[in-house]
């Protein structure tokens, strides 16, 4: 446990001791929670509609396909046209796209952001490295199959895909979230318990609380 | 009446009586010394009761029985009654004081003392010359015998060298005395001062170098500036008691021997009296100023004072009737301050000033210690005041400016170094040796106090004017003096009540201008002192020093005649002073104040002299019939006095410390309510005289200029404060330099908005005071970068500065809004462009300082140590609250206040005006509806808000470091907490208007007396010979400057 | 000039107007910044999916009371500024709710909508948002001097503080507008409208990817909606008061929707062709540059 | 003639006093410094009261009473002279006293080792 996060007996100013615990008092402990779909199924298909067509990408690019995500947003692919936009912070995104290779310490921050991202949210592994590990297969601080850490939602599968693939991989997830089969957030929320038992029996120095609102 | 001379018998019958008496009979011969002086003091007592109220004519006493020439001849009137008087009860005072060192020193002691009193009384009553020369020399070998009754005769030989040189310095003044003296028979052929008087000296042959080495020898006696070494040594060694008859009595007979002397040398010596004098005051306070010891500081400050009245004698030619008045005036206020003040230095062990904190735990004593400065420094109610006031007007009747301007100049520096000495007093801590307890001189030391306050309340008889001690709301400061042994919520409770008690007994007598401002200064000071029930214990001093600016204050609104203007001017700055005063660190910052206020007081006093043009009532109304040479320097003159206390740009730099270093409770009033006293001024002095103009310069077209740079220099400053006070303080100089702005326009908007600002301002800034007060107080500083994240554990005094900065900002729903709108409208009609634009900078401006007051406090990140601290104070709540409220209404229905404002302005300012109909307040320009603005905008608010609270009913709350921190997790609630430096870039960008010219430049100016003062005080060597070469030298170039020149 | 119950309608109708052509016109003129740089750009509808996305996501979190009340201050702040100033000239229907104040209450108004805005972004405890907020408030003060100095030479030269006296002085022909009258002042407010529009050369404030999108980085889902609604309205009812000031006003909708296109574009197009000005570089830019202009246009109005 | 004379060697004595106390560092040469100076301003007191051709002011078988108006010289300075011996007497002894205490506390005559109080 680090320093700074370790119990420590504060004075206020007024002279009075007591217990600062960093863990309980500077994070939210609460576990995420299955959200229920909206009212009804036509207004939930709606939402969906309007989910798939503004795709907001997390820009958050771990290993070599993140090169591939950048000319999206050039002329000659211009992913806006299909509503997808760049967001900076995972609050705002709904699509987190883990681009190739996940090291464990990227691993620890991928699971951050993406636990900071709102509901309902959507994950595409790019290349072979996050379906079976890839060329780093026998690596020691890469993760092998990305489906034990996070709900992926699509595959898209090459070495490193082209932003063609890339643009044909958003339509295929479109489909998916227009026929609301892109459940993952509450997929997480359910076993939750079981995806944090893999990611921490990887993430040795877990200094936090489970799930980092 | 019993005769005067049996004065001098019974001193003489006395002493000779101690002769018989056995060696060990001591306590006899004690007790018949102070029946003696008693007697003495009795006769006196009896002859100034005769003539002063039975109206008795002046006695000769005739001692051969012969006419004056061929005998002695003795006079007792009016001056030398009180001054025997005077010279008598400070001999037996003294006596009492002295008690176990007469025992110790036997008889011979007393019959020194004896001889000593006198002669000094002798000096008073003789008309005789030479008898007059006798008696100066009684006085000296009394005096070299008294001295040695210092304690510390036997440790070191300082009293024994400092008594050498004296009888050095004696011996050349009693040579040049008697070559004067013989001359001076020999060409009028009497030795009678009437006599020589009526013989013209002048005219006949060798009259006038005679005369010239009779007036240079006693004038000697005075310890004129360079050849007073030796009197400085003998003030610094002498016994306290003997130093208090010294520069009392023996000052004071002086003084009268040179009087009578230039009843011989007419008309012509006066002028060189003044320079003596006016040069002695000066230069004698200057070097006060690098002094360290206690005793050789009161010796400066002595002879200082004897300078100025030696400088009030020689302009008994235009005094008039009033020149004793005057002159005893300043005479008996330096007499018992001193006398007061060297008795209590005998109470204090260390010598030095800052030992003098000894006397912290005697709140008699610092009481005392206070009434002897007030005399000396001349501050309401006591003569000193009177004396100065009538001085100040015959001086500017006859146009000598230049004298003026010396005399309030040298008053500065004494009060300057007095206050600072009151400050160590009560700020410095204390040494390990208590006070000497000893009841005798206590009893010494308040009898002079009594003493002081008698003359106080007598000169306020005899001024002609409204006697200041009669006043009812000084009356009501004053006797909180007798409560202070009460518990503090009590006192709070009858301060409300007394304040809101003056409101309802008299608001019916006041226009809406004054009515607002009256409000401002009771009801507000009733609603700020609310928060004073938050402290415990008995707060001794708040009440009196609070009490005395409320004083202050409502006289000043009721004052007329400028007399009393003044006289609360200068009661509502010692009050905030003593207020100011009370914070832990706030020193140095409340010295500054007193000499800041006390200089623009000054130049107030001269500004109103100047007007006077020599009435002896000038009315506040009648600064419109000043005649035009003169307007534009009076207008100038009160501006300025006015604008210290407004603090505007270039005057401002005490009102930072003194706001920030204030108690939690203070800086509202001092801030929020005496700011207002400076625009009061301004606001009768421009009601008065109008626009005036100084060599084709408008003076309001500058002062509006300097209201814009207070507004935008204030306000800019504030942005890169890290002390929240000191932002808030800031702050004022800006909202000052806004309602300045406002009134310098001279339009009726103009006036409109400067009061819509004193409103607004008192208001939100008491508020934010208050907030940031309860704030400091619970986190224990009052740095903003280590506060943060208060808002879920001071919610209340989050809204309250919510609701300030939306109102110092001049957001639509709430009145600042108002204020600017005015504004706009003022300048529309107004004829000035370039000060506008400035305005306009520094608008926006305001905006940045307050969000970081509000962010780096409220929001952002909770620091560990904060995470248990409760909520303000109730105490500091409640009137926060009642603000809030106070806001909130005067922005939904200004027209409670403004509307009879604006309809009494019109009689001012006749077009212009606002129109009131129903909800709208229309201006020639635009149209503004309060109520609808603040309807459609909490409508739109509240349907969003309840929208927002709808969809994210199932939000989930999280804490501080569930934040977007790039996927890393934050270190420290410190380091995540961004408030150091806030508005670095705007420092970057315009960090060059904010340089500290306007400090730099007062700190030369205090840098180069000190260094002045340092460099000349060189000149006293500590040789007895050097000293005799001085006072040649002096004798020589006084010589030549009047016969050569 | 007083208030009767039926203006709630109208004005309600001129907020439906205008959110749909801001909506509309945000989209196009993304669009078009997307075709300079080649791209295809985004759909004109793309703005409604946005809007509705967010609202229809499911989880949000809060920091605090003031957390809420940052989105709340800002819309309100956009509405009411849209609100205070008569859209259409001439027309009983579409004066709005300008009853209530004159010009100096919009030029005030303007602060309402920054100050929420920076409370509630302060409330999270972000130092990101906290230093956007610095930058955001020292940029937005320094662009409010050319603007108070140009509505003031203005109001100085129509001897008039109400907006609907302003424009009708300007009616008439073309050469009536303050544009060809005053154009010191209209070149002052332009540039005072450049810094507040909070495009490329003077968007260090959002800079995206420097401090994640400054002060909104915490907002998400409704919130975000509330303020992409604002990032709609606030800005048109900028245009609207500069229409009206320096452009002769709007007598219907369709001069309406173009002028406030057109201005809207001035900004577009300087935002596409410059790069980010640092805090302070941008402040001496206005003081050097905008202020002169300024303090010209009310020396020699 | 003679009360010329008188009354110059009078100021002669009274600036060699002043003289003589400037000069010396020694205490009791000052003393007698400015008991030279004391006995020279005596000498003046007294010559400024002659009078050409009269005698001295005393009644007694050589000056009548009746007469003496016209042939004694001004008896006033004389009267002053003697109170201003006395005074001048009185005046010495004190700051003989003085140097003799001086001298029991530093052990020196020197005025300049005296200057514990300066500034």
């Amino acid at each position: 446990m680090k320093e700074e996060l370790e119990k420590r007996i504060v004075k206020g100013p007024d002279g009075i001791e007591f217990e600062v615990e960093p863990l309980r008092d500077y994070y939210c402990e609460a576990a995420p929670t299955v959200m229920p779909q909206a009212y009804s199924k036509i207004i939930e298909g709606f939402f969906n509609w309007a989910r798939a067509e503004s795709l907001w990408i997390l820009g958050f690019g771990t290993g070599c396909g993140a090169i591939e995500m950048r000319p999206l947003m050039t002329p000659r692919f211009d992913a806006y046209r299909y509503g997808v936009q760049w967001r900076p912070t995972p609050r705002q995104s709904n699509l987190f796209i883990i681009s190739g290779y996940l090291s464990v310490k990227t691993l620890k921050r991928a699971i951050r952001s993406y636990e900071q991202m709102q509901n309902p949210k959507y994950v595409i592994g790019l290349g072979s490295c996050t379906i079976n590990g890839g060329m780093y297969w026998d690596s020691y601080n890469t993760i092998k199959c990305l489906d034990d850490y996070l709900p992926v939602d699509l595959y898209i599968a090459g070495c490193m895909p082209r932003p063609e693939a890339l643009l044909a991989g958003f339509e295929e997830l479109k489909k998916l979230i227009r026929a609301g089969k892109a459940e993952g957030a509450n997929q997480y929320a359910e076993n939750f318990e079981w995806y944090k038992a893999n990611q921490k029996k990887v993430i040795l120095d877990w200094d936090m609380p489970d799930y980092n609102w | 009446m019993v005769s005067a001379v049996y004065i001098i018998i019974a001193a003489l019958a006395a002493a000779f009586i101690l002769g018989f008496l056995k060696e060990q009979w001591r306590g006899l011969a004690y007790v018949i010394t102070l029946a003696a002086l008693a007697f003495m003091s009795w006769v006196s007592a009896g002859w100034v009761w005769a003539l002063g109220w039975q109206g008795a004519e002046a006695v000769d006493i005739l001692t051969a029985g012969t006419e004056p020439p061929f005998a002695i001849n003795l006079r007792m009137g009016l001056p030398e009654a009180v001054l025997t008087l005077l010279v008598n009860l400070t001999g037996l005072l003294s006596a009492l004081y002295l008690k176990e060192v007469l025992f110790r020193l036997g008889r011979r002691s007393l019959v020194v003392l004896l001889i000593a009193i006198m002669a000094l009384s002798g000096i008073i009553l003789t008309r005789d010359i030479f008898n007059l020369f006798v008696f100066f020399e009684l006085v000296v070998i009394s005096t070299g015998g008294l001295i040695l009754l210092s304690d510390d005769v036997q440790s070191n030989s300082r009293a024994l060298s400092a008594g050498f040189k004296y009888l050095i310095a004696s011996q050349i003044i009693s040579v040049l005395l008697l070559v004067g003296i013989i001359f001076a028979y020999h060409a009028t052929g009497t030795l009678n001062i009437d006599g020589m008087a009526g013989a013209d000296l002048m005219a006949l042959q060798g009259g006038v170098i005679a005369f010239f080495l009779m007036f240079i020898a006693i004038v000697a006696e005075l310890k004129p500036f360079p050849a007073n070494g030796w009197a400085l040594d003998i003030y610094e060694s002498a016994h306290p008691a003997f130093s208090a008859i010294f520069s009392a009595a023996t000052g004071a007979a002086a003084l009268y021997a040179v009087d009578k002397l230039l009843l011989i040398g007419g008309v012509s010596w006066l002028p060189v009296a003044t320079a003596i004098g006016i040069v002695t005051f000066v230069v004698s306070n200057t070097l006060a100023l690098s002094q360290s010891n206690d005793r050789r500081l009161l010796g400066y400050s002595s002879i200082a004072q004897i300078g100025l009245v030696f400088t009030v004698l020689g302009q008994r030619d235009i005094l008039g009737d009033d020149y004793y008045y005057i002159a005893f005036g300043v005479l008996i206020a330096h007499a018992v301050g001193k006398a007061g003040l060297y008795w209590l230095s005998g109470l204090v062990a260390g010598r030095g000033l800052t030992d003098w904190s000894a006397l912290r735990g005697h709140p008699l004593l610092i009481f005392a210690f206070l009434t002897f400065v007030f005399l000396l420094v001349g501050l309401p109610p006591f003569p000193g005041f009177y004396a100065k006031w009538e001085l100040a007007r015959y001086l500017a009747a006859e146009g000598r400016l230049a004298l003026l301007a010396l005399i309030l100049f040298g008053a500065l520096i004494e009060a300057g170094y007095l206050f600072r000495w009151f400050g160590y007093i009560i700020k410095r801590e204390r040494p390990a040796q208590g006070v000497v307890s000893d009841p005798l001189k206590q009893v010494v030391i308040f009898a002079a106090v009594v003493a002081g306050w008698a003359m106080a309340f007598l000169w306020g008889e005899l001024s002609g004017r409204a006697n200041l001690l009669l006043a009812l709301p000084l009356l009501f400061a004053l006797a909180f003096l007798l409560l202070e042994w009460l518990p503090a919520w009590f006192k709070n409770i009858v301060a409300i009540s007394g304040l809101v008690g003056y409101f309802a007994m008299t608001y019916t007598e006041y226009d809406p201008l004054r009515l607002i401002f009256i409000i401002i200064f009771t009801l507000g000071g009733a609603l700020t002192l609310l928060a004073s029930f938050h402290t415990s214990g008995k707060r001794i001093g708040f009440y009196p020093g609070a009490m005395l600016m409320y004083a202050g204050l409502v006289m000043l609104i009721r004052a007329t005649d400028s007399f009393d203007f003044f006289a609360a001017w200068e009661l509502l700055t010692i009050g905030s002073y003593f207020l100011i005063l009370r914070g832990k660190h706030s020193e140095p910052h409340a010295l500054s104040y007193a000499i800041f206020s006390l200089a623009g007081a000054f130049s107030i006093l001269a500004g109103f002299a100047l007007a006077a043009d020599g009435a002896v009532h000038f009315t506040i109304q009648s600064l419109s019939e000043v005649a035009t040479p003169l307007a534009p320097w009076v207008f100038i003159l009160l501006a300025v006095g006015f604008m210290t206390k407004t603090a505007a740009i270039g005057l401002h730099i005490w009102l930072p410390g003194a706001h920030a270093e204030a108690e939690t409770d203070v800086s509202p009033m001092v801030s929020g309510i005496l700011l207002k006293a400076g625009l009061y001024g301004l606001m009768m002095l421009m009601l008065g005289m109008g626009i005036q103009e100084l060599h084709g310069i408008k003076l309001n077209y500058v002062m509006l200029w300097i209201g814009a740079l207070s507004a935008l220099l204030g306000n800019l400053m504030a942005i890169f404060e890290e002390d929240a006070k000191r932002l808030l303080a800031y702050s004022s100089i800006g909202q000052m330099g806004y309602a300045l702005f406002g009134l310098a326009l001279m339009n009726h908007l103009g006036w409109l908005m400067a009061l819509m600002f004193v409103i607004n301002h008192y208001i939100y800034k008491s508020m934010l005071f208050m907030s940031v007060g309860g704030v400091a107080k619970r986190t224990g500083t009052r740095d903003m970068y280590r506060m943060g994240g208060l808002i879920t554990l001071m919610p209340l005094s989050f809204i309250a500065v919510m609701i300030g900065i939306i109102a110092v900002s001049g957001v639509p729903p709430l009145s600042g809004f108002g204020g600017r709108w005015i504004f706009y409208n003022a300048i529309m009609s107004s004829e000035y462009r370039l000060p506008m634009l400035i305005i306009f900078l520094s608008v926006p401006v305001a905006f940045l300082y307050l969000f970081r007051l509000i962010h780096t406090i409220f929001l952002g990140q909770l620091k560990d140590e904060h995470r248990r601290i409760k909520e303000a104070p109730f105490w500091l709540i409640l009137p926060q609250m009642i603000y809030v409220a106070c806001l909130l209404v005067f922005a939904l229905v200004p027209g409670i206040a403004l509307r009879h404002v604006d309809r009494y302005l019109n009689d001012f300012f006749p077009n212009g005006g606002l129109g009131w109909d129903g909800l709208l307040i229309t201006s020639q320009y635009g149209y503004w509806s309060p109520i609808n603005i603040m309807i459609i905008i909490g409508v739109i608010f509240m349907l969003l808000f309840f929208w927002l609270l709808f969809v994210n009913r199932k939000a989930q709350k999280v804490k501080q470091f569930n934040i977007v921190f790039s996927a890393e997790r934050p270190y420290r609630p410190e380091t995540t907490h961004f408030a150091w430096n806030f508005f670095a870039p705007y420092r970057k960008a315009l960090g060059f208007m904010v340089q500290p010219f306007v400090t730099l430049f007062w700190n030369t100016i205090t840098d180069f007396l000190h260094a002045a003062a340092n460099l000349v005080r060189r000149l006293y060597t500590g040789n007895g010979q050097t000293y005799a070469y001085h006072l040649l030298l002096f004798v020589v170039v006084v010589f030549f400057v009047r016969m050569g020149v | 000039m007083e208030f009767e119950w039926i203006k709630i309608p109208y004005s309600l109708l001129t907020l439906f107007i205008v959110v749909n052509y801001g909506l509309l016109m945000t989209a196009f003129i993304a669009k078009i910044a997307a075709r300079v740089g080649r791209r295809h750009g985004i759909p004109i509808y793309q703005n409604y999916i946005d809007l509705i996305k967010n609202y229809g996501l499911r989880s949000s979190i809060t920091h605090g009371v003031m957390f809420y009340l940052g989105p709340v201050f800002r819309l309100s702040g956009g509405v009411g500024l849209l609100l205070f100033v008569p859209s259409i000239y001439g027309s009983e229907m579409f004066s709005n709710l300008s009853f209530a104040g004159d010009l100096i209450l919009a030029l005030y108004f303007i602060f309402f909508g920054t100050l929420g805005m920076a409370l509630g972004a302060a409330e999270s405890g972000s130092p990101h948002s906290a230093i956007g907020i610095t930058r955001g408030l020292s940029q937005v003060t320094a662009a409010e001097l050319p603007m108070a100095l140009a509505v003031f030479s203005v109001a100085l030269q129509y001897e008039t503080l109400s907006i609907t006296e302003i424009v009708a002085a300007q009616q008439g022909s073309v050469l009536n507008w303050t544009l060809f009258t005053n154009p010191l002042a209209v070149v002052a407010a332009m540039m005072a409208f450049l810094g507040s529009m909070m495009r490329p050369p003077f968007d260090v404030v959002l800079a995206p990817q420097e401090i994640p999108i400054g002060p909104p980085t915490e907002y998400h889902s409704s919130y975000l909606a509330l303020m992409q609604t604002n990032r709609v309205i606030f800005p048109v009812a900028k245009v609207v008061i500069y229409t009206n000031l320096f452009f002769g006003g709007a007598t219907n909708w369709p001069i309406f929707f173009l002028k406030v296109f057109l201005i809207y574009m001035v900004s577009a197009f300087v935002g596409v062709a410059f790069p980010r000005f640092r805090v302070e570089q941008s402040i001496r830019w206005f003081l050097i540059w905008a202020m002169p202009l300024g303090i010209l246009a009310i020396l020699l109005v | 003639m003679i009360a010329q004379l008188a009354m110059a060697t009078g100021f002669a004595l009274i600036l060699i006093g002043f003289y003589g106390a400037l000069t010396n560092r020694n205490i009791l040469r000052m003393i007698v410094a400015f008991s030279v100076a004391n006995t020279g301003v005596h000498l003046v007191l007294v010559a400024v009261g002659y009078m050409n051709g009269r005698t001295a002011p005393i009644l007694d078988s050589a000056v009548s009473a009746t007469e003496a108006v016209t042939r004694i010289i001004d008896p006033v300075p004389q009267a002053l002279v003697l109170t201003a011996i006395v005074i001048g007497m009185g005046v010495t002894a004190l700051m003989l006293a003085f140097a003799y205490k001086l001298y029991e506390k530093k052990r020196s005559l020197d005025i300049g080792k005296f200057t514990e109080l300066r500034w």
